[in-house]
């Protein structure tokens, strides 16, 4: 525990100042390093409830299905953040916030400190650029980690590991760079704040690519093509990992300051207020569907308002927040619905979730801009130039992982076999059970 | 000797045990089952599917007796388990060769 | 991201200042702006640990209680936040803080940056408005869902959610205001530091009464009269609960500065103490009652001894928060005890814990206050206005709660049916267990 | 919520002066005030996170081992901070920290802001001594509760509640004293950031110690001496630990710094890197032995790249961090097969996380300090003083704590009767199971 | 009256359900159940240790009926269960010797 | 034919399976169920009220054979299953009438 400090250094010389009859007088630097000691604590304190989000996913998307799976989605959330990080240290950061074209960055692998000029995407934040890379690097665990849930149950761990090598390097720092590293989508003014397209959305459609080239799980849908329930295994811990998610997201969009900023109160209110109303219309949409409080209806409903903020948060209003979540909140049941009825078999609602609400989130923006959206007298330029950036994205992150995907399938293989999608991943690929000292059933009974 | 097995509504074991207490039977051996009968399940809905649930919850009783104290049983459990509601269950009684008791090896109606 | 400094666009001047010949000149307004952005770090800090004590509240709620109910309270710690927060944003938030009467806030509804004059009671902290909201609103949420344990297992799910309105629009802010927001109390002198009695005993006592107009679970009291046990499903994450909601606590307490203040730690250190000393003493005393290590009264122990530091964890020493800590340990035992005796069914214990221990936690700061403390020789007077804020407080939160609930009770009805409760609310509310793929007993047997 | 400013009020003076004409007159004394409010957010912060490890803990011991335990083990975690948090605040912080011998503390018991002059160890952190109390202590509970995974599953509470009072006071401040206390050891230059050996070897030594007097749980050798496996019940929520202990890892490392300072955000990323590194060592190594993705394992090796780094974390490069990660994975999976070898039962593998790969990963600072590590052309001499830290901490921790466990075996018992063992010590320490609505299974079957 | 016994792999319980409906089958009781046969259970592996899992998840039904229809209702157990893989399971026939119906009193077929 | 039904403490499951394997019987089908009996349950304490818990936790193991290993199995599971304390369960014998391989649909003693 020794101290390095840099705003402390120079205060120790001011202290010293005095003694040369200087007293009182700044030299000039303190305030400078002070600010960037603050927002670097600022960032550090994001990057770490973002992280924690890792717990969240891995929560929800293993509540949401079968207990004989549950070991085989913590490890997957595990493995793709082990993995992650470490590709998006080797390669992916290079190509998300390097120099280099307007599609790609070609600078800047195996960060270190000494390299701050191959980051000029970056030079806008204060903070040194491994505080940049830890505080980026979760926001591209986030991206991979959606895929764990839409493939659950059914996708061979291995391969999964390919995939999040392959996300974390090529498909979410690519379209991440267009939008945030320097490309071209942030050159026209495209607004996505903290990432409801260049991290939800690009999330939510890889999954849905993934899920087209695994298929259904079994069971899924009956001979007669009608999507049949197959409850998840643990609600309470579905519903811990929204609060996490919903936590962790107070280091999402507030952090995406990347500085300690007047705003970052307000983005925590459009925050709270859009996870607020989506989870509440989402509640109240399917109350009058089905009579029932549906969880896991609300809980999609909580991460959608979340998702669909992400990209407004610290330009729209309180009230535009509430509206968008009130929006998206309806908008992911009927997504959730739809993909069910057209047998894309999504067991944790991520394409709806990220993907639909993410893109849809991006859009909104155009509409509740403050400055320029068009229901604040903004005109139309901004939904069009909204409307080309989550197009854009939406179409390289499907694209781009559709082929890969494929060509994985090829390769090795994306799917266990019936038998072993049968006894249940945990067993098949990781020897083990997840609960062993519980009967687990096989037959649902009640009262 | 006889072994009469008796499904019922589990909130109804307190009662039937206590019944059989009564009559000095204090052995029995409870299993959870799910039954499928008259009384029939339900549908549910999970994230906007709806699914069957065909089964429900009971508990199944085993007491082995000797002959003379069957009558008796069966009547206390009726009387313990009635709820006059459909889904109230049934009682079975089948033919007991032979009972031995593990730590002392005795058999017949002094193993019970 | 983009960056909206306010610190650092005033260093940014600041360094176009050399150029004009003006080296080491500090304006004047760079300091303030850093310590206001650092007050809003620090707050937005807090606040984000406060917000995951809902989490906290959920788990130790649902596994304090039975498998069969344990989606129902999940579902209603999340709902009473998604509720809470747009109730408080839309009104209560005006009602506590605003300008208005001694009695009530009565202006600053639906606030904004632009409000920052409706609310003079908040003039002492440097934060922008959306940060103090975000700050408090969080509070309203703890208030209401320490409502959600006590009423646990029968309260109907519709009837809940009115509830949480009108916690967080009536109940909380009006005797909030009376302390926080410039009413009558605070011009006393009435310490209540982060809310033992602002928010805690005003759950305890709501609880109080939706306790008092539910009745008791089915089952929990025999022909006799005697109190059964009804054993809770999941002590494991009911302990999850504990730790995460002390970990809020951190939060909760030391944020309540609301400003970077050179006492945090010092809060944070007699929280900790009081924490410990409570749960040691809620140990040793059942310990020595029954010969048992007693889980559920420990944890009660530890929450008792946060919830009784809260008044005054600014203001007592560590070893004044050792011995309140000491104090409320042993009195939430005997509490949660003597309400079983007199046959009023809270299931986890939320009128002890924040009830009796929060409205008792309160008095002592007028014994251990190390200003004007009894204890150190303060006089009598401190403890005369901390008794009239606790009791009138009290008094508020009970005596509008049951009228409220028994007028909710004959509108709507409070309460499930007696097959419904049999069944379990997860069923009955919801449509779906909480652990499908689990053999869920009816049997208890051990070795 | 009451003000008390440090930083503030001296900026509400800045902001009276332009009054009297001195408009832009800094005092010289603000900016080290906020770098002081700043530093103790931080270390706040901090805290809070390794704070949070204790839940983490609770879950990965827990969730390793029998359901019939679970209460327990979360009920040990919970009480040793309890405890530990009393005795280090009244003895332990004093003995580590406090002025005395090169060997041990002899003053600053009880702390208090007023002593600050008995901890001359403390002179180079800002932050005031409450303050670093807080920081300490929730790393004494982290060395503490290493021992509850260890001991898990047969030790006695009584006994294991003693055993934390013994840590607290006397076994992990006494070296702490040496290496951070202006002992010894901190004389030789010896480098031990932020605990991999002063806590996590402590922990990890004083569990070989345990385990050693305690024996192996029933069951686990057959009668041909063959360690059989014992399942750990909870595979999730021993995931969620890992998560959470992640999570909080970003308190233990970067928050070493007790300040504010330019290197924070290195840390995390060297702590993030080694963290990955490692549970990717692991995990191909158990691949490539068992071809399976053995849970247990990757998720130690997680552990084990954390603790490994927790010495060299701000002193190593970022390849560095990733190069000392792939060392500790592939060590703490050879160390669990060697002490399951020489049937020594380690239930969760604390030895070899925290006592094995803790030791070496302080070594290791010999080779990849960057100013002067072997690797880095500094020569033999920094190892040397390496190995001499690493082995007397060592010594100590395991010394001590044998002899002390010895006595407490013959005067109180350390075991519980086979009966109790067999039972569970759910019911036998605490008389109720964790999971009464559950039926727990005494049966494995797989399909 | 006999009672059937037919233990039979889990994921077979909604096809031989159905197929005992089609037989105006209304009543069953359905156990979890764990097997030890032919079908072998496996070796696993928990970090880094081998262990032996002897059994395999299977499920029991029990079927109380008249005589006269003891042979369909084996038949169709046998048709719908069938997987030909080892594991398969077994049909046990054993004499009923009474049955009574809880909420009616009634004995015999008729309680069925 | 004979089925055996076994109650036993459930550490001495493994025991027995040992036992019953030396004489060649291969198959058998195992319950966890809960037992009332002498061996009286405990009364436990949560948050400072206390329960009764009636039943003890036990193991049914299902075996039909053939009738010539009857008593060695009755005598192997003896032995195996005692510990001359209370609560070591009882063994229950029943006639068997039928008995059917699912697989191939062999019937009797070929079946077991
Ligand atoms: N023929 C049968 N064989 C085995 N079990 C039966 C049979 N009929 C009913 N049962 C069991 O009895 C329970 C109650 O039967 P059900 O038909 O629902 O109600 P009731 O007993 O009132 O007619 C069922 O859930 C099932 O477990
Ligand atoms: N003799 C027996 N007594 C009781 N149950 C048996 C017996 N033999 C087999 N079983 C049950 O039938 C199941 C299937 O038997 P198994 O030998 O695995 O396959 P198969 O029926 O194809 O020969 C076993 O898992 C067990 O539950
Ligand atoms: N009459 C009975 N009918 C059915 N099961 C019985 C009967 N008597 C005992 N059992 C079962 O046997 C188990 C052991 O019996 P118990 O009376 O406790 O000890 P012991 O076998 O030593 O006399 C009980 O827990 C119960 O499951």
């Amino acid at each position: 525990m020794k101290k390095i400090a840099f705003a402390s250094l120079l205060t120790l010389g001011l202290f010293a100042l005095p003694a040369f009859g200087l007293e009182g007088k700044v030299s000039g630097q303190e305030i400078p390093a002070l600010q960037y000691a603050l927002d670097t604590v600022w960032v550090i304190f994001a990057a770490v409830l973002v992280f924690f989000m890792q717990a969240g996913f891995a929560m929800v998307e293993s509540g949401f299905t079968r207990a004989k799976n549950a070991s085989n989605i913590m490890m997957k959330n595990m493995m793709d953040f082990v993995i992650g990080s470490l590709s998006f240290y080797v390669i992916g950061f290079a190509v998300m916030f390097g120099n280099g074209t307007p599609f790609i960055g070609l600078e800047g692998f195996l960060p270190t400190a000494a390299q701050a000029d191959s980051y000029s995407s970056l030079a806008w934040t204060s903070v040194p650029v491994l505080t940049a890379y830890f505080f980026q690097v979760v926001f591209a665990a986030t991206a991979v980690t959606i895929l764990s849930g839409a493939a659950a149950e059914r996708i061979k761990f291995s391969t999964y590991l390919i995939i999040s090598v392959l996300v974390t390097t090529v498909i979410y720092p690519v379209s991440g760079h267009w939008a945030w590293g320097g490309g071209w989508l942030s050159g026209l003014g495209f607004v996505d704040f903290a990432g409801s397209s260049v991290v939800h959305s690009v999330g939510g459609w890889a999954s849905l690519a993934v899920v087209l080239v695994l298929g259904a799980r079994l069971g899924k849908f009956n001979a007669a093509g009608k999507a049949m329930a197959i409850p998840g295994h643990n609600i309470p811990m579905a519903t811990l990992g929204v609060f996490i998610l919903w936590f962790g997201w107070y280091g999402f969009n507030p952090g995406s300051t990347m500085a300690a900023t007047v705003n970052i109160g307000d983005i925590a209110v459009t925050t709270t207020l859009a996870g607020a109303a989506a989870a509440l219309s989402a509640f109240i949409f399917t109350f009058m569907l089905y009579k029932r409080a549906d969880v896991g209806m609300t809980l999609n409903g909580a991460l959608a308002g979340l998702v669909g903020i992400t990209a407004g948060c610290a330009n729209v209003s309180p009230l535009g927040a509430i509206v968008i979540g009130l929006i998206v909140g309806i908008l992911v049941v009927v997504s959730v619905l739809f993909f069910d009825k057209v047998k894309i078999d999504d067991p944790v609602g991520a394409i709806s979730v990220h993907g639909v609400c993410g893109s849809t989130g991006t859009l909104l923006v155009g509409l509740f801009d403050t400055q320029k959206g068009l229901l604040y007298g903004g005109g139309i330029d901004m939904l069009i130039t909204q409307a080309i950036g989550v197009f854009s994205i939406a179409l390289w992150a499907f694209g781009s992982s559709i082929v890969l995907f494929k060509i994985l399938d090829m390769v090795m293989g994306l799917r266990v076999t019936e038998e072993e999608e049968h006894v249940g991943l945990d067993y098949s690929e990781h020897g083990a059970a997840a609960y062993p000292d519980f009967n687990i059933s096989s037959v649902s009974a009640r009262n | 000797m006889k072994k009469i097995e008796a499904i019922i509504k589990p909130y109804k074991l307190e009662a039937v045990k206590d019944a059989l207490e009564k009559l000095d039977i204090l052995g029995m051996t409870v299993t959870e089952v799910k039954g499928f009968g008259r009384q029939k399940g339900h549908s549910e809905l999970y994230r906007g599917a709806e699914y069957k649930i065909d089964f429900v919850p009971k508990i199944k009783i085993e007491i082995a007796l000797v002959d003379e104290d069957l009558d008796a049983a069966v009547e206390a459990i009726i009387a313990a388990a009635k709820t006059d509601k459909v889904g109230d269950g049934k009682i079975f009684v089948y033919s007991l060769e032979e009972c031995v008791k593990i730590r002392t090896g005795e058999r017949g109606a002094a193993a019970l």
